[in-house]
């Protein structure tokens, strides 16, 4: 299809052709498009369905306030709702679909919502659809749901990759218009490290929009040569394609670079975006303007748009939105539109000027103090209705309008620390008041400096004011000549005619009737309005609608426009795509994998592995044969039992404690005493917090007169860490105590059962038997001379040992016992038989350690020594902790063995109903003991130190089973522990 | 006015003459039995049953900005009864409860939808303690039920099961949890308020109280000084500022929660769903938007705004979770000042000032306890004791070492 | 006395890691040994004398320093991680105890970390998509601890165009696979 | 938010790990103080909109535990310094 709507000029590459589909039709445009401006070049006025009403719709701008002209882009995986056509770089190929209609654009069943519009006014949802209460999830909101929502999200995952950096600056410039690139030159010139970020495609902001001349050149000519100059120096970086999407504290800044979305796919291990975290000392915001419009009935038919916007289609894109124009306008600005179009020989039919004098553009039907009332044609502009300053109403055919309400300064950044923009009479907009993000200033149109004299000039003096903050000099050029018009405008909102609907946020369908109803329900406040009416939540956030919705009530109300206050603005400036955010953690690339020191040899093997926090773990080895992992884990628990077993327990936190008072600050932070322990000795440690619960528990050595060795649970290593420096750094600040973790420095591996010695003394080099290395030892050795650590120390039950490498060593080691172990049968158990292990001995652990648990809870209230002062000793003495019919661990046993348990059953008295005041405490770990030949677990129960022998059911009503239990000792194997010491 | 489908048609029939303002702007009294603080859901809701279920009159709410401008109107709009412990556990299901028959009774679609919220369980532990918590949720009258994976796979095929660092293993789902539309809430008491007679008085900031002998008389504010019989103070967010003004301090820190919401898109996630291996909770709006939201920023802040990193830690639980949702565009962030007690859970309760009532403390938690909340709160300041549902919500409950802490963290706000 | 263990390196092999891509190198360095050096209270005096007297330098806070046979990075306030050559020092610790006696605390560090060295022409590009670090304008010498994809590491600039990471040991495998995929996408 | 480090200069808040109010540096002596003294010490808290002295920690840093005043409605960052002197300032010891 031909380019009808083509004309000359514009920043396009005639020299190729670009062909791409929209809604399976194909059409061509040029390097330098956007989707839209390919469509319109086209003749294609129609892009969009609006939310509500499924009105037809067009673009009403050519940049990313765009609220109407939203496609689905590319398809498959790739596709990508709600992409703003005015903002897509057009490439070749490029694939796009209209949304939010069915069966087709141009004929949407869901339309009949327009017909029906009386009903759906702002709010009426809130006033209906309440009964039968059932029919709200099963009628009512199904239907609702299908209605709402825009475009649609595909199911696969996103193949394209996205990547994350940190950029550092003296000065951020948000925008390369006129103000910005002033302000770039100055600090680049200045020798400061300078970040130009910009949203477009294009340097130069409005430049490349306008016939303007800057020092004697075009606009854009004139850009080309500043970004020429800033490209050399090597402290400036410049950000194409890259949106400065939120002010964060302190001088940092959130931006998007869109890396490849000018691609049809990216470049092999290119992202598709890049978030960057910009470290800036200072920031000027220069993102311009956004032209608002006029409300009036049915302003919103497709070929109605901003009159700058049609400016930028033609002097830009090389592209008029139709044959016939006509402006409206209540400001200079509007004027140039018509200067502009028939420059480029288009036929501009009217002028419709509200402001009532001044002078008349020459050649051109220019008509004061009058309006648009009415516009017609459903699917594209046929005609407008104008009512003239006599009253006199004509209807007059043109296929485009432009609409010039003014301009509103791109505040957003500036306000996102919640700091209120304030009110210019003079530009009837907002401008950016106090308060904002330290260190960041205005320049340009975005600090209301509408002329491109102002903006120049206004730009290079805040970058040499903030550079003289940072103490750097910057001198003033000579500002190159521009256009300095003042903008003179009338204020007008929207026109007061008929009983028809005038739009003020198109995509949302909110009308100046909406606002009149918010009005009359009392709903005046912006935020109850915005709430409301949705007016400003749609994906353009309100961009061109919100300052005349504010103004449309202030006016119902009485109030100024300041007195009635914006609502919030918000981060992000414009929609960031998840991916985005996200960056490369996803996946398995969503947190890093920790990994063991057996774990090489324990892949070869076939282990089964499982997440321990960040760790991987083996859970069990299959053996071959083995169908079911009960088959393995019974396997390993009974050889550990019978023999010996080796479990690698390097995961468990290590932390190196030295200094003379090291005895002295175990002591406060353990709830028992470690000062007494002799040298080359062990001992168990119970940590609470300071409100008195268990915190964390583990064996302690201490390896010489000022030297420790802590264990901490594998899941709280890094916060114990954390609370023995704030123990040590704020509380007793004086004491000489040094701490280093050395988790991973040590490959850890336990030796349990009857042989563990057996085994050991085939490798390592000194005497350990039992008078030598008695129980709870603890001791350096070398095996085969080489430096490692030995502590006797169970967690099984068995007589065993933790024997530690330098971790470079542990995968010899862990095959070195193995391979020593085959004359004892020896088998290598992961956490599962680890597991069974500790609850067939009754030690806690995770389920148990809920942080949510007392040391009497455990049965370990002794250990808490009121000798000391140690951290939650005194509030572990609280009444609500001590009472008698308290949690306390217990072990529990089906009364018929081949009963099952299920660890999170409750505890109910035989014959108690299962209500909460029947409640006993509940399971919470449950194993299957090949030794008793039987489930088994521990559990809280609440007097359960009085209850051993009684008979109980637990409950697990999830599963609508239960089991009689009978109540144990939670000590199943061995509870005199002469296994250990043998 | 009544509300109903009907009187819809008609109005639109008639050129919407007929609606009338939804609550009046009266100016305040000298003096009024209750003074209730904080015109978001909870004060709302508080005086909304003061009147109605508890026949009080001469009720003031006294808000510093707009109604339902706090919490009530920044959230995730998630209603659940899936706690844990029997302090909450009780509370939240006669919440949930109301919420069920909320709409009829004031008369407002907040558009209560229960279309389920699952937890998922990506560890054998996580199962256990899911477990216990089902059956603490059954036991105490709630609906609980356990998932395996191929019946979560079943809901949503499109999460991430194949390619997961810590891979999904099946749920919890409570059936009856949901989403409301937030603000219709705080709409619906103010008017459901409005009409019973209570007076609700916007843009009035209390700057102090008076108290003498030990007696509150009335609230200073900058429309005045306002007599009153029993002040309840219900301000989430401000609670330590306001209960300053009665020379408390509180086992509470402010600390801003930010919550996401996506651009508007076809039918997506159905129910409510949270991530159990990073921080990360969704559901999609009517309107199409996903609103998601993770933790705490973790400092003490009162901005009503927050940082970077948390917005991409709870995109990347996102991503992680559903890898699909990569091309979905982030709208709108927001921040909510939420008070953080000291277990992570709420207080509702009398101070040491006869007359001064205080509710607060309400963590995550504080939109789905909104019914109950107000319910409660009406009943302590109506009856003088406490709801039998949230007698534990009591301050002295540190003092006397019954804290009521889910997540296990102890006194540490920020974690909880 | 039994024969003596291999040793692995962080990434599983048995030989050091080297990896090419563009102008990017990546070597993992296995002939480092490390232990961390903490000054007992009161005995700042007596460790500096005797680091001097060992060839040790005790470089100020977020500084490296090299020497012989010696050399040394700040990690914390009087802490420091001291780097010598693992051949003629794989038992670290126990070489450097009688040296400063009970003035300072010394604790063995080396397999606690895998070390990459990374070099190209410039490495900006590709650690400003790594590290909040602002690579280009610390100086040579600069030692940092920073955070790569949740990776916690000690970060150690030797020249604009090279650096040392230290990562933690069990984490070695997802800190090379970041590293890979970056320098990949700069290509 | 950038906290200065009094040692190693502007550091991003993400390093840190944040514990809350500074006043819990006066923890009681547990041999002397009683429960309500604790109770006091470590649930309430003055929680001011404004400047509020906190205890952060450089865990992705030097491990130094940090007093930083800030105020807390504009974040605004007033005053950083190491705990440990601000601790022993106030008289704590070993």
């Amino acid at each position: 299809m031909s380019q009808k709507n083509r004309i000359s000029g514009g920043q396009i590459d005639r020299s190729k052709v670009l062909t791409f589909t929209f809604d399976g039709k194909t059409y061509s445009g040029h390097p330098g498009d956007t989707l839209a401006s390919a469509l319109l070049a086209n003749g294609v006025r129609l892009m969009g369905r609006s939310f509500k009403y499924h009105r037809p719709r067009g673009p009403i701008s050519a940049g990313s306030e765009e609220p109407n002209a939203l496609v689905q882009l590319r398809s498959g995986a790739r596709q990508e709702p709600n992409t703003r056509a005015t903002v897509a770089e057009l490439f070749d190929g490029l694939d796009a679909t209209s949304q939010n209609r069915w069966p087709s654009l141009a004929f949407d069943a869901l339309a009949i919502n327009d017909r029906l519009n009386t009903f759906f006014t702002a709010g009426f949802y809130y006033k209906t659809f309440m009964w039968p209460a059932s029919f709200w999830e099963k009628v009512y909101e199904p239907i609702i749901r299908r209605a709402a929502g825009l475009g649609s999200l595909t199911r696969e995952e996103d193949p394209d990759e996205y990547d994350k950096g940190f950029l550092h600056c003296d000065l951020l410039v948000i925008g390369a218009g006129p103000a910005g690139l002033m302000a770039a030159l100055a600090a680049g010139r200045a020798g400061a490290r300078v970040i130009l970020a910009d949203e477009d495609f294009r340097f130069g902001g409005r430049l490349n929009a306008e016939t303007l001349s800057v020092g004697g050149r075009t606009g854009a000519e004139w850009a080309d040569s500043v970004i020429a100059e800033l490209a050399a120096l090597p402290n400036v970086r410049l950000m194409l394609r890259t949106t400065v999407i939120g002010a964060f504290d302190h001088g940092i800044y959130g931006a998007v670079e869109r890396v490849s979305d000018h691609l049809a796919v990216p470049l092999e291990g290119k992202p598709r975006q890049t978030l960057w975290r910009i470290y800036s000392k200072r920031a000027l915001l220069a993102g311009g303007a956004t032209e608002r419009p006029i409300a009036f009935e049915n302003n919103d038919r497709p070929g109605i748009m901003m009159a700058g916007a049609l400016r930028t289609y033609a002097n830009r894109f090389g592209v008029t939105v139709g044959e016939r124009v006509a402006v409206f306008t209540n400001n200079e600005d509007g004027l140039q539109t018509a200067r502009d179009l028939v420059e480029k020989g288009v036929d501009v039919v009217a002028v419709i000027d509200a402001r009532p004098d001044g002078p008349l553009l020459p050649g051109i039907r220019h008509l004061k103090g009058a309006e648009v009332v009415d516009a017609a044609g459903r699917l594209g502009l046929k005609s407008i209705t104008i009512r003239q300053a006599n009253g006199r109403t004509e209807t007059v055919e043109v296929s485009a309008l432009g609409v010039s309400g003014g301009w509103n300064p791109n505040v957003n950044i500036s306000s996102h620390h919640r700091s209120k923009p304030v009110w210019s009479e003079a530009l009837q907009a907002f401008v950016p008041g106090e308060g904002g993000p330290q260190g960041l200033s205005a320049a340009g149109a975005a600090a209301g400096q509408m002329s491109t004299h102002a903006a120049l000039e206004g730009g290079q003096k805040a970058a040499i004011a903030a550079l003289a903050e940072l103490g750097i000099s910057a001198k003033a050029d000579t500002v190159p000549e521009a256009e300095d018009r003042p903008l003179s405008i009338t204020p007008k909102w929207y026109v007061n005619a008929g009983k028809g609907r005038a739009w003020i946020d198109p995509q949302n369908d909110v009308t100046v009737k909406d606002i009149k109803l918010a009005h009359k329900e009392n709903f005046t406040s912006v935020e109850h309005m915005k709430r409301y009416t949705t007016l400003g939540m749609a994906t353009d956030q309100g961009k061109t609608g919100n300052v005349l919705g504010l103004a449309i009530m202030a006016g119902l109300t009485g109030q100024t426009i300041p007195e009635t206050g914006t609502t919030i603005y918000r981060p992000p400036y414009t929609p960031v795509a998840m991916g985005t955010l996200a960056g490369r953690s996803r996946g398995k690339e969503f947190k890093p994998f920790r990994l063991t020191p057996s774990h090489k040899w324990a892949e070869e093997q076939g282990a089964v592995f499982v997440e321990v926090g960040m760790w991987l773990r083996t859970q069990w080895l299959p053996k071959p044969g083995e169908k079911h992992w009960r088959e393995s884990v019974d396997r390993e628990v009974l050889a550990t039992r019978k023999s010996v077993g080796i479990c690698d327990v390097t995961t468990l936190g290590k932390i190196d404690i030295q200094g003379t008072d090291a005895g002295a600050f175990l002591d406060k932070v353990y709830c028992n005493t470690f000062s007494t322990l002799a040298v080359g000795r062990c001992r168990y440690g119970l940590m609470l917090r300071e409100d008195g619960m268990v915190f964390d528990d583990g064996t302690t050595a201490r390896m010489g007169e000022n030297e420790y060795v802590m264990t901490t649970t594998t899941a709280n290593a890094v916060t114990v860490f954390r609370h023995l420096e704030y123990c040590r750094q704020v509380l007793w600040p004086d004491m000489d105590v040094q701490l280093i973790s050395t988790t991973e420095a040590w490959a850890q591996f336990s030796v349990a059962g009857p042989n563990a010695r057996k085994l050991l003394e085939k490798i390592v080099d000194q005497d350990i038997s039992d008078s030598a290395f008695p129980y709870m030892a603890a001791g350096n050795i070398t095996i085969g001379g080489l430096r490692a650590r030995l502590f006797r120390i169970s967690f099984s039950g068995e007589l065993a040992y933790e024997i530690a490498v330098p971790t470079r060593y542990g995968d010899a080691l862990i095959r070195r016992l193995v391979e020593e172990g085959k004359a004892f049968d020896a088998v290598v158990y992961g956490t599962e038989a680890l597991g069974v292990m500790r609850v067939e001995k009754g030690h806690v652990a995770g389920n148990e350690l809920n942080g949510q648990s007392t040391a009497l809870n455990m049965g370990l209230g002794k250990m808490v020594s009121k000798m000391k002062d140690s951290i939650g000793m005194v509030l572990s003495q609280r009444e609500g902790m001590n009472q008698p019919d308290g949690y306390r661990l217990v072990g529990v046993k089906p009364v018929d063995p081949a009963a099952t348990l299920t660890a999170g059953s409750h505890f109910l008295e035989k014959d108690a109903k299962p209500v909460i005041e029947n409640d006993g405490g509940w399971l919470t770990s449950k194993v299957y003991s090949p030794h008793l030949g039987c489930d088994i677990a521990l559990g809280y129960l609440k007097a359960g130190d009085q209850k051993i022998g009684r008979r109980m059911r637990a409950v697990n009503l999830l599963a609508k089973t239960e089991t009689e239990v009978e109540i144990v000792s939670p000590h199943f194997f061995d509870p005199e522990g002469e296994r250990l010491r043998g | 006015m009544r509300y109903s489908g009907l009187r819809v048609i008609v109005e639109a029939l008639t050129g919407h003459r007929g609606w009338k303002p939804v609550w009046r702007d009266p100016a305040p009294q000298a003096h009024y039995d209750y003074v209730i603080v904080g015109g978001g859901g909870h004060g709302l809701a508080t005086a909304y049953y003061l009147a109605r279920e508890f026949s009080q009159s001469r009720i003031a709410v006294i808000e510093k900005g707009y109604l339902g401008g706090g919490n009530v109107g920044r959230n995730t709009t998630i209603i659940r009864s899936n706690y844990l412990l029997d302090g909450n556990e009780p509370f939240y299901e006669f919440s949930l409860k109301l919420w069920e028959g909320l709409e009829q009774d004031f008369n407002y679609n907040a558009m209560v939808s229960q279309r389920g919220i699952i937890n998922l369980i990506h560890t054998d532990a996580q199962r256990d303690a899911f477990t216990r918590r089902g059956n603490a949720m059954i036991l105490n009258g709630a609906d609980a039920e356990l998932l395996d994976r191929e019946q979560v796979r079943a809901m949503y095929p499109w999460l991430n099961f194949d390619n997961a660092r810590f891979p999904i293993k099946g749920a919890l789902m409570q059936r009856r949890g949901g989403t409301v539309r937030h603000d219709a809430v705080a709409w619906g008491y103010a008017r459901g308020a409005d009409l019973l007679g209570v007076d609700l008085i916007q843009n009035c900031e209390v700057t102090g109280m008076r108290i003498e002998n030990g007696k509150v008389l009335g609230v200073e504010t900058t429309r005045g000084f306002i007599g009153a019989g029993k002040v309840g103070v219900a301000v989430a967010g401000s609670s330590s500022k306001v209960m300053a003004h009665a020379g408390m301090r509180l086992p509470i820190e402010s600390h801003v929660l930010q919550a996401f919401v996506s651009e508007g898109l076809k039918p997506f996630i159905d129910g409510v769903m949270t991530f159990g291996a990073g921080h990360f909770y969704v559901s999609q709006s009517d309107k199409g938007g996903l609103v998601f939201g993770g933790d705490i920023d973790g400092y003490n802040s009162y901005a009503q705004r927050g940082n970077l990193p948390v917005i991409e830690d709870v995109a990347e639980g996102g991503m992680a979770l559903m890898p699909s949702i990569g091309r979905a565009r982030l709208l709108r962030t927001w921040g909510g000042i939420m008070d953080m007690s000291m277990d992570g859970s709420p207080i509702i309760d009398k101070t040491h000032v006869d007359g001064l009532y205080f509710n607060g403390g309400w963590c995550y938690g504080g939109f789905k306890a909104t019914p109950a909340s107000g319910w409660c709160f009406a009943h302590l300041l109506a009856r003088d004791e406490p709801h039998v549902t949230a007698k534990a919500y009591r301050f002295d409950r540190f003092l006397k070492g019954l804290m009521i802490d889910e997540k296990g963290q102890g006194a540490t706000p920020n974690l909880h | 006395m039994a024969e003596p263990l291999h040793a692995l390196t962080a990434l599983g092999q048995t030989i050091p890691y080297t990896k090419e891509i563009g102008p990017y190198r990546i070597i993992e360095r296995f002939d480092v040994a490390l232990a961390s050096l903490a000054t007992r209270k009161g005995r700042d005096g007596e460790v500096r004398a005797a680091a001097a007297k060992a060839g040790l330098p005790l470089p100020d806070p977020a500084r490296a320093a090299s020497g012989n046979p010696y050399s040394a990075f700040w990690v914390a306030p009087d802490m420091w991680m001291v780097e010598a050559d693992f051949a003629t020092h794989e038992d670290i610790a126990a070489l450097l105890k009688p040296l400063f006696g009970e003035a300072a605390s010394i604790t063995e560090q080396t397999d606690a970390w895998v070390r990459f060295d990374i070099t190209a022409g410039n490495l900006a590009p590709l650690l400003e998509r790594l590290s909040n670090v602002d690579f280009p304008a610390v100086p040579d010498g600069y030692a940092s601890r920073t955070v790569i994809e949740h990776i916690g590491c000690y970060l150690i600039r030797r020249d604009i165009g090279s650096v040392v990471l230290y990562g933690p040991r069990s984490s070695a495998k997802s800190l090379f696979h970041a590293l890979e995929v970056t320098a990949r996408s700069l290509l | 938010m950038i906290i200065h480090h009094p040692i190693l200069g502007p550091r991003d808040a993400q390093e840190f790990v944040y514990l809350g109010d500074a006043s819990l540096i006066n923890r009681p002596d547990g041999l002397t103080a009683g429960v309500e003294a604790f109770y006091d010490y470590l649930y309430n808290r003055g929680n001011p909109a404004g400047e509020h002295r906190e205890l952060w920690y450089h865990e992705q840093g030097d491990r130094s535990w940090l007093v930083v005043t800030r105020n807390t409605v504009t974040h605004e960052i007033i005053k950083v310094e190491l705990a440990r002197d601000v601790a022993k300032a106030a008289g704590r010891t070993k």
